[in-house]
C-alpha cells in the first residue's frame, strides 16, 4: 500500500517522519514529494487542472492555504481522537485539517548588532533605519500568516507596516532570504521563523532569536487528507501518527515546538507557557488575504 | 516533415497548452484572469521591468561574451585554451550562488573588503539590491553563452577578409567594428537572442536581488501570483507567462530580421592573431580579473560557506569543518542518485538535442518557408518561459498517462526530459542555425555530384562542418541542464530527484553549509569531466571541444 | 544519337533574366564549350545542368531521359555528373586525398583499389605530393588542381567544367587540356566546359555555344566561328580582329585581299557594311595602305599594335618588330568577313 | 632611386621552405610581374610584402624605410599598400558600393566626392549598374572586378596584384589591362602583378621575376626574357618554342637561320648543347628541314603544330592553314637561342 504525501518540511525532517511511519505500520509505503508551499500548491492545482490528483495527505506550512482548499471542498474531514489532546485553536473544528507543531515568527539579529530588539515597536526606531529585513508575504505563507495576524490586531494595524516601511525595512523573498541576510550580517535584524534562528545559533552562526514582548504570530505546519485520496484508512493513520505522542516526539527531535499538549521544548526555547500568542482566525485570515497581500504589495512597491 | 512534428510536440505543445489555459476562461469576459492579468497595472510595470533589466543584461552579457570571444580568438594572448575553459565554468554555478557570493562579497561581512578596510557597516544598503544588481549578475551569468556562440563563427572567418581590410588601411578598432562585427552578425545575434531570452526567464537573480528592492520582474511576479493559492491561479500564471512569451518572440523576431544568410566563401583562416604588444601582459591580467570575479569568488565564496560549521560564522583555521562533506558522503545514497540522474538527464537531453538540431537547422536554411520562421520564433518560448510555468504546462500535458500508448510520464524521468528537451531546444539550436546560414552551398553540392546521398552528405559534409557548433549547442545544454532547478523542482519525484533539486531542498531547509558543500563537488566534478573531455576529444576535428585549440 | 539536349530553358533571378530560351543540343561524346563574357550566365547553366537551380521554362534532356523541366527535377545526386566548381569547393574538414576519394567511397571501392584510383587521379594534376595536406595549406592553384582531381575520378557521363584552369599556368594548364582530351577520349563522357578563354575553348572543344546576356549567339565548330562569326558582337568577341565601316559594294561575304584594298581605299558610301578584318590578315609591306601605329603591346614572339587609317578607324595588326609610336607603315588586307546584322 | 626592396627573403610553413633568399630591387612606380608555375611560393611572396606572413629571414624595405626582418614587422595597415586577392576576400556585409568604398570612408571621404570616386572606380570595371548587388549574388568575373575596383580607389604606395584577372574573358581582360597601365601611369604606385599568364605579364610588366620553387629565375625585362632565357627551365617556362639537342660547335648565343639549318641537319656529336626554337621562327618552305606533323591544335589565328624531326626530337611550329596529321612539310628555322645551364 503506497501513501502519497506533499510536505513542504525540509528534505531530512520528512525522511524522518516517514521513516517512523513506515515504520510503525509495516508494509506501507510512503511516496512523498517536498517542496516549497507555494510549489506544492501550484504542482497540485496544474494535476487538478488536468485531471489527476497526485497526493493522499498534504502536510504544509500554512493553516491559510488548507482553509483556502476546504472551501473549495477539496479536503476530507477526519474526527482524529489524538485531537483531544490539543488546543482547539490549534486544529480545525470540522476536522479538516491539524496544526503538528508550532512554529513562530519573532524577531532575529546578529549577534553583533549594535541594539538588541524586544518588541516589534523596536523595529520602528530610527536605530533600526534600513537594518531589518523581512520575508515577503507575496511569497511565504509564513510571512503572510504574521502579516493577517498583525494588521488583524489593533495594536498594530497596517499602520505598523507603513511605519516599517518608512523604516525602510527591505522584503526578502522567504525565511531562507532572511536567515542569510541576518547570520551574514547584510541586514543586522531580521523577521524569522524561531527554529531557522535557532537551529542556526547552536550550529554556532553569530544569531539571536527574541520573542517579542507583545507575542508572536504562529503557523501550525497542519496536516490534512485530500477528498479524492485514494487510500483514505492509510491517510488517517498518517494523520494519527503525525498527532500521536510519538510523532510529536519526532517533530521535538526535529527541533521544533510540538503542537501537542504537555511536550517539552526543544533546547534554545523558552518554556511552551512563556510564549506568547497573538490571536489569529485562519478563515478570516483567508477573507483578507487578497486585501493583505494587495496592501503590502502597495506599500512596497 | 517528421521533423517539424517533433518540434512542434515537443517545443510548441507545452506553449500552446499554457495559451489554452490563460484564454480558459475568456469567455467571462472582462472578468476573466487573463483580461484581469492585463488591465493590473502590476503587470505593466513588472514587464517593464522585465525589459529593461534583459535588454541591459543582454547588452552587458554581449560586451562580455563577444569582447571575450573577440579577445581569445583574435589577439595573441597566451593560455586561449585555459581562458576558454575558465569562461566555460561561470554557466555552471547556480545564480543564486553566483548572488549570494557577491552579497557576501560587497557585504557587511565581506572578508575581502574587511581585509582593504572599507568593508560597509552593518546594514548598510546592499548596492545589488536593484535593477543595476540584477542586470550586473544576469549579464555576467549568461555571457558564456553569448562567448560560445561567438567564437564559434569566429572560428570560420576567412582570414583573407580581414587582412583587406587592413590593407585599406583600417586600424584594430576599425576592424572591428566594420568586419569582425558584422562578418560574425549571426552569431553575435544568436548569443545575443540567447542572453536575452535567459535573461527574460531568469527568476533566481531576480528573486535575490529585485525583492528586497521592492523590484519586480514577470517571473517573480508570476512566482507572487503562484503564492495566491485561489482556483484562478493557474490561468492568471499562465496570462503573465503569455506576455512573457510574447516578449521573447518578438526579441527572436529581432535576432531573425536582421540575420543574414552570409556564405562564407574561402578557406578559413588560421585564428588572426592581432598583435597586442607591450598591452598584452596588461590584458592577460584584466582577463585574470574579470575570471576572479565571475569565477573564482564565487567558487571561493561556496567553498568557504560549505567548510563552516554555520552560516555566518566566518571562516577560519580554528572552526573549519569538514562535516557538511562527512554527511554527504555519509547519505551518499541520495546524493549519487541525483548525481546520477542529473548526468542522465542533462546528457540525453544535450545528445538529443544535438541530434534533432542539426537537421532542423539545415532545413530551414536551406528550404526557407514563411511557415518556418514562424516555428523558429515558438523555438525560443519555453526557454523564455519562467521553468516553473513551462512544469505547470507538462504537468498539464501529461499528468493523465498518454493517450494512445498507456504510458505515464508523470512521476518518472521522462517528463523531466521531456521538459529539458522542450526548454533548451533554442539552447542548442542557435549555435548551429548560425553557423549553418555562413555554410557555402557549393561544399555540399560537390558532395551530391559525386552521388552523395542526402544522408551521406549529412554525414560526410554537413555534419563535420557543423559539429563545432552542434557541440558547443551540446555543451551549453549539458552545462545548464546538470545544476537545472526550476523546471524540476515540480517535476521531481522520490527517486527522480536532481542536482539542483537536492541543492534547492537543503537550501530551502536552511541547509546552507550542506548545500555549498554539495555544489563545490558538482562543480569540481564537471570540471573534471569537462577536461576528460578535453583529453579524449583529441582526436575530434579542430574546434570541436572549444578549450582546445 | 543519344545526346543532351537543352530546350528553350530560361531561369530568373528576382526580376532578372539571366538565361533565356536557350537551346542546344550536345551529341553524347563530345566535348563542348561554352564561351562568353563574365556574367552573360554559363555558371547559372552549368548549375541547371547540374540540377542545383530548378529551370523556370524549357526542358533538359540526357540520353532522352528528361532531367528537369515540367515539374520533374531530377536531384543532382542520381544525373550521374560531375562538376569543378569556380569556387573548388574543396572540403576543409577532409585531407587531399580524401577530398579526390570521396566518389569513389560512396561508390564502395575500398582498400588498394581506392588507393591506387586516388593516386592516379593526383598524379595526373601533379599533386601525389601533397596527398596528405589539408586544402587550407595548398596554393591557389593547387586547389584548383584537387578540384580537377576530384571531378575527374568518378566515371561521370557528364563532366561540367567551370573555368577550371582559371588559376594555372600555361605549362600546366596546356598539360591538364591534354589531361582533359585523353579522359575525355578514354571515357567517352560529354564535357561541358565553360570558360573565359577563347583559346582554351578552341584547342579544346569540338564546338563552341557562344553566350551572351542569356542567349545563345552561335553554336559552332572552333573554325567556323573564328572564321565566319554570324554576328559583329560574335565577330567582336571571338579571336581579335577590327570591325571596319566600309561602303557596301556586294553580296559577297568573304572579301578577298584585293576587294578590302579597293574598298578601304575609297570613301564612304551611303550604304554601309562593317567587315571583320582579323589581325593576322594585316601584313605590313612596302606599298600599300598608309596607316599610323597608335599602340604597342609585347606579345613574346611578335607585338601587337593599334593603328589609325586615314579615315580615322582602327585597325589591329601583329608584327614580329618592334615600331616606334605614331610612326607610319603600309599594310596589306589579306581578306575579310562581311558582318550582318 | 628610392624603391622596394627585398634582401635574401626566406620563409617556411612547417619543414617547407616555401620562399627561398630571395632577392629583388624594384624600382619606385615601376610594374613588375611575378611569373612562375602553380605552387612556386608568389602569394606567400605577396603576402609577406603586404605583411600578413612575417619574414622568416631577410629583410624587406620601401623606400629606405625597413618593412620587414631582424625582428622587425610593420602591420599591413601602416603599409600603405593595396592588394587584390585571388579569392577575391569582398566583405559579404557589404554591397558592392560599400565593399569598394570602404578604404575612402576610413581616410574620412564622404558625401559627393565619396560617391564620385566610388563610382569612378566602378565604371572602369564596368560594373556601376551592380552598385547594390550583395557580392554573393554576382558571378565570379563580377566578383573579380569589384575587387579590382576596391584595389584601385585608395592611393597606395604598392599595389599587389593576386591573379588578378584569372577569371575574366579576354576582351574584359584586355581592358583590364588597359585600366591598370592607365591607372599605373596616373598614380605612379609600384605595381607588383602576380601571374600565372605570360602574356599578361608580359604586356604589362615592365620587368619580370620568373620564380621556382621559392627561388628567383630570371629578372628582366620581358622582350630580354623571352629572347634570351637564362636558362633550360625559363626557356621551357617563358612562352612556347622547343628545345632540341644539337652538337655544339660555337660560343654564340644567339644562332643564325643558316647556323641552326647547319646544326639541325647535322648528326649529334659528343659534346651537346640545347638550343631554344620559338615556334614563330620556324616557317614551312618549299625546300628545307623536313619534318612530320604529329598534332595540331586550332588557335583562331592560325593552328600549332607539333612535329617530329628525322632524328625523332619534337619541333613546334604555327601555320595558318590546317595541315593533316601525319602529313611531311619541310622548314626553315630562322634563328634559335643557345642554352647555358
Ligand atoms: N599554410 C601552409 N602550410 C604548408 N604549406 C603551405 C601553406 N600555405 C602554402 N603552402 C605551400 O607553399 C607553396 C607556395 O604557396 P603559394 O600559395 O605561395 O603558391 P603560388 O605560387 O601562389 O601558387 P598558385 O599560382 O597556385 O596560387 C605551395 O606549395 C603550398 O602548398
Ligand atoms: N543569386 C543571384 N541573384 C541575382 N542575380 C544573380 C544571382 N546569381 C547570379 N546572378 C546574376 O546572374 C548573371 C549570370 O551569372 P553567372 O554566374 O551565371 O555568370 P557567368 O557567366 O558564370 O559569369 P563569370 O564568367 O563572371 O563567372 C550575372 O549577371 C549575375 O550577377
Ligand atoms: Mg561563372
Ligand atoms: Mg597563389
Amino acid at each position: 500500500e503506497t501513501l502519497v504525501l506533499y510536505t513542504s518540511q525540509p528534505a531530512q525532517d520528512a525522511q524522518m517522519t516517514v521513516d517512523a511511519f513506515e515504520k510503525a505500520n509495516p508494509g506501507t509505503k510512503v511516496e512523498w514529494v517536498r517542496d516549497g508551499t507555494t510549489k506544492l500548491i501550484t504542482k497540485l492545482r496544474a494535476e487538478m487542472a488536468a485531471g489527476v490528483v497526485k497526493p493522499d495527505v498534504l502536510l504544509i506550512a500554512d493553516s491559510v492555504t488548507l482553509e483556502q482548499l476546504k472551501k473549495e471542498g477539496l479536503l476530507a474531514a477526519y474526527q482524529s481522537e489524538e485531537s483531544k489532546e490539543y488546543d482547539p485553536a490549534l486544529f480545525d473544528k470540522d476536522g479538516y485539517y491539524y496544526g503538528t507543531k508550532l512554529i513562530t515568527t519573532g524577531i532575529a539579529h546578529h549577534a553583533n548588532a549594535k541594539e538588541k530588539p524586544a518588541s516589534w515597536n523596536d523595529l520602528l526606531k530610527p536605530a533600526y533605519k534600513n537594518q531589518v529585513a523581512m520575508p515577503s508575504p507575496l511569497y511565504s505563507g509564513a510571512a503572510l500568516i504574521h502579516l493577517s495576524t498583525l494588521t488583524a490586531n489593533p495594536d498594530f494595524s497596517w499602520g505598523f507596516y507603513e511605519s516599517l516601511k518608512e523604516n525602510g525595512a527591505s522584503a526578502l523573498k522567504g525565511n531562507g532570504s532572511v536567515l542569510t541576510a541576518v547570520a551574514s550580517g547584510t541586514s543586522p535584524y531580521g523577521v524569522l521563523a524561531d527554529y531557522m534562528a535557532i537551529r542556526e545559533k547552536a550550529k554556532g552562526a553569530p544569531i539571536e532569536f527574541v520573542f517579542p514582548t507583545e507575542g508572536v504570530s504562529l503557523v501550525t505546519e497542519p496536516v490534512a487528507i485530500m477528498k479524492d485520496s485514494k487510500q483514505p484508512e492509510l491517510a488517517r493513520k498518517f494523520v494519527d501518527f503525525v498527532l500521536s505522542e510519538p510523532g510529536q516526539q519526532l517533530v521535538l527531535e526535529q527541533g521544533y515546538l510540538p503542537a501537542r499538549n504537555g511536550m517539552k521544548t526543544p533546547a534554545g526555547f523558552p518554556e511552551r507557557s512563556q510564549i506568547k500568542l497573538l490571536p489569529f482566525d485562519a478563515a478570516k485570515a483567508l477573507e483578507n488575504s487578497e486585501i493583505d497581500k494587495e496592501g503590502f504589495s502597495k506599500l512596497f512597491n | 516533415m517528421g521533423l517539424l512534428f517533433i518540434v512542434f510536440l515537443v517545443n510548441v505543445l507545452p506553449s500552446l497548452r499554457l495559451l489554452g489555459e490563460a484564454l480558459a476562461d475568456i469567455v467571462a469576459g472582462e472578468k476573466s484572469s487573463f483580461w484581469k492579468v492585463l488591465r493590473s497595472s502590476a503587470t505593466w510595470q513588472a514587464t517593464w521591468h522585465s525589459l529593461y533589466t534583459s535588454v541591459l543584461a543582454t547588452l552587458l552579457a554581449l560586451v562580455l561574451g563577444a569582447g571575450l570571444a573577440f579577445f581569445i580568438a583574435l589577439t595573441n594572448i597566451r593560455g586561449k585554451s585555459f581562458w576558454v575553459f575558465m569562461f566555460m565554468l561561470p554557466m555552471m554555478i547556480p545564480p543564486q550562488v553566483t548572488a549570494l557570493s557577491w552579497l557576501q562579497l560587497m557585504g557587511p561581512g565581506s572578508a575581502l573588503l574587511q581585509l582593504l578596510g572599507i568593508a560597509p557597516g552593518l546594514g548598510s544598503p546592499q548596492p545589488l539590491y536593484s535593477a543595476w544588481g540584477i542586470v550586473l549578475l544576469m549579464g555576467i551569468q549568461h555571457a558564456p553563452l553569448v562567448f560560445l556562440s561567438v567564437r564559434t563563427n569566429l572560428l570560420v572567418l576567412p582570414k583573407e577578409l580581414v587582412e583587406a581590410a587592413r590593407l585599406s588601411g583600417a586600424s584594430q578598432l576599425r576592424i572591428m567594428l566594420d568586419m569582425i562585427f558584422p562578418l560574425c552578425k549571426n552569431g553575435i545575434l544568436a548569443g545575443a537572442a540567447i542572453a536575452f531570452v535567459s535573461a527574460l526567464g531568469n527568476f533566481g537573480i531576480p528573486a535575490m536581488l529585485g525583492i528586497p528592492a521592492s523590484y519586480y520582474v514577470l517571473p517573480t511576479l508570476i512566482y507572487q501570483k503562484m503564492a495566491d493559492f485561489g482556483p484562478l491561479m493557474l490561468n492568471e500564471v499562465s496570462s503573465l507567462s503569455v506576455i512573457v512569451g510574447a516578449i521573447a518572440m518578438s526579441g527572436v523576431w529581432v535576432q531573425h530580421r536582421f540575420q543574414s544568410r552570409m556564405a562564407l566563401v574561402g578557406m578559413p583562416g588560421k585564428p588572426l592573431a592581432f598583435d597586442l604588444g607591450k598591452a598584452r601582459i596588461g590584458c592577460e591580467m584584466a582577463l585574470g580579473l574579470i575570471i576572479t570575479l565571475i569565477l573564482v569568488l564565487p567558487i571561493l565564496a561556496l567553498g568557504a560557506s560549505s567548510l563552516v560549521p554555520a552560516i555566518g560564522v566566518s571562516l577560519g583555521y580554528d572552526n573549519i569543518s569538514f562535516s557538511a562533506y562527512a554527511h554527504m558522503l555519509a547519505r551518499q545514497g541520495a546524493t549519487w542518485r541525483a548525481f546520477e540522474n542529473s548526468m542522465l538527464l542533462s546528457l540525453s537531453a544535450a545528445f538529443i538535442l544535438a541530434c534533432l538540431v542539426l537537421p532542423l537547422a539545415y532545413v530551414t536554411v536551406r528550404r526557407p518557408r514563411r511557415l518556418y520562421a514562424f516555428v523558429l520564433m515558438l523555438l525560443d518560448v519555453p526557454y523564455a518561459l519562467p521553468g516553473v510555468v513551462l512544469a505547470i504546462a507538462c504537468i498539464l500535458l501529461f499528468a493523465k498517462p498518454l493517450p494512445v500508448l498507456q504510458i505515464s510520464l508523470y512521476g518518472s524521468l521522462g517528463i523531466i526530459l521531456f521538459a529539458y528537451l522542450s526548454r533548451f531546444l533554442t539552447v542548442s539550436f542557435k549555435p548551429v542555425h548560425a553557423s549553418m546560414l555562413q555554410l557555402d552551398g557549393a561544399l555540399e553540392e560537390a558532395a551530391q555530384l559525386c552521388g552523395a546521398s542526402m544522408v551521406r552528405r549529412w554525414r560526410d559534409i554537413v555534419f563535420p562542418l557543423l559539429a563545432p557548433a552542434a557541440f558547443a549547442g551540446f555543451l551549453l545544454v549539458f552545462l545548464i541542464a546538470v545544476n537545472e532547478l526550476t523546471v524540476s523542482a515540480l517535476l521531481w519525484s522520490a527517486g527522480n530527484e536532481t542536482l539542483g533539486v537536492l541543492v534547492f531542498n537543503l537550501e530551502d531547509g536552511g541547509e546552507t553549509v550542506l548545500a555549498s558543500a554539495i555544489s563545490v563537488l558538482i562543480i569540481m566534478m564537471i570540471a573534471l569531466l569537462m577536461l576528460a573531455l578535453g583529453i579524449v576529444g583529441r582526436n575530434l576535428p579542430k574546434g570541436v571541444i572549444p578549450w582546445r585549440n | 544519337m543519344a545526346q543532351l539536349v537543352l530546350d528553350r530553358i530560361g531561369k530568373s533571378f528576382g526580376t532578372t533574366q539571366v538565361v533565356n530560351a536557350f537551346s542546344l543540343e550536345v551529341p553524347t561524346g563530345s566535348f563542348v564549350a561554352l564561351l562568353g563574357p563574365s556574367g552573360c550566365g554559363k555558371t547559372t547553366l552549368l548549375r541547371m545542368l547540374a540540377g542545383f537551380e530548378q529551370v523556370d521554362e524549357g526542358t533538359i534532356q540526357v540520353n532522352g531521359r528528361q532531367l528537369a523541366g515540367n515539374n520533374l527535377h531530377v536531384p543532382p545526386e542520381q544525373r550521374n555528373m560531375s562538376m569543378v566548381f569556380q569556387s573548388y569547393a574543396l572540403w576543409p574538414h577532409m585531407n587531399v586525398m580524401d577530398n579526390v576519394g570521396y566518389a569513389l567511397k560512396l561508390k564502395g571501392v575500398k582498400g588498394e583499389d581506392y588507393w591506387q584510383q586516388v593516386m592516379q587521379a593526383l598524379e595526373t594534376v601533379n599533386l601525389s605530393h601533397l596527398a596528405e595536406r589539408a586544402p587550407q595549406d595548398l596554393s591557389g592553384g593547387q586547389r584548383q588542381r584537387v578540384a580537377l582531381a576530384r571531378c575527374l575520378v568518378s566515371h561521370p557521363d557528364v563532366v561540367l567544367l567551370d573555368e577550371p584552369l582559371a588559376n594555372l599556368d600555361q605549362h600546366l594548364r596546356a598539360s591538364m587540356e591534354e589531361t582533359f582530351r585523353e579522359f575525355h577520349r578514354r571515357t567517352g563522357a560529354t564535357f561541358v566546359y565553360v570558360t573565359h578563354d577563347q583559346a582554351e575553348a578552341m584547342a579544346l572543344a569540338d564546338r563552341i555555344a557562344v553566350m551572351n546576356h542569356g542567349k545563345l549567339e552561335q553554336w559552332d565548330t572552333p573554325e567556323q566561328l573564328y572564321q565566319y562569326p554570324q554576328n559583329t558582337w560574335v565577330a567582336r568577341f571571338i579571336g581579335q580582329g577590327s570591325i571596319l565601316h566600309v561602303h557596301r559594294n556586294t553580296d559577297n561575304r568573304l572579301l578577298s585581299g584585293p576587294e578590302v584594298m579597293q574598298l578601304l581605299s575609297s570613301s564612304l558610301g551611303s550604304t554601309r557594311q562593317a567587315i571583320l578584318v582579323r589581325p593576322e590578315h594585316v601584313r605590313v609591306v612596302e606599298n600599300g595602305l598608309e596607316i599610323q601605329v597608335l599602340s604597342r603591346v609585347f606579345k613574346g614572339e611578335r607585338y601587337k599594335y593599334t593603328a589609325r587609317l586615314s579615315d580615322g578607324q582602327e585597325l589591329d595588326f601583329f608584327h614580329p618588330e618592334r615600331l616606334e609610336l605614331e610612326c607610319k607603315v603600309c599594310v596589306q588586307v589579306q581578306q575579310a568577313w562581311v558582318l550582318m546584322d
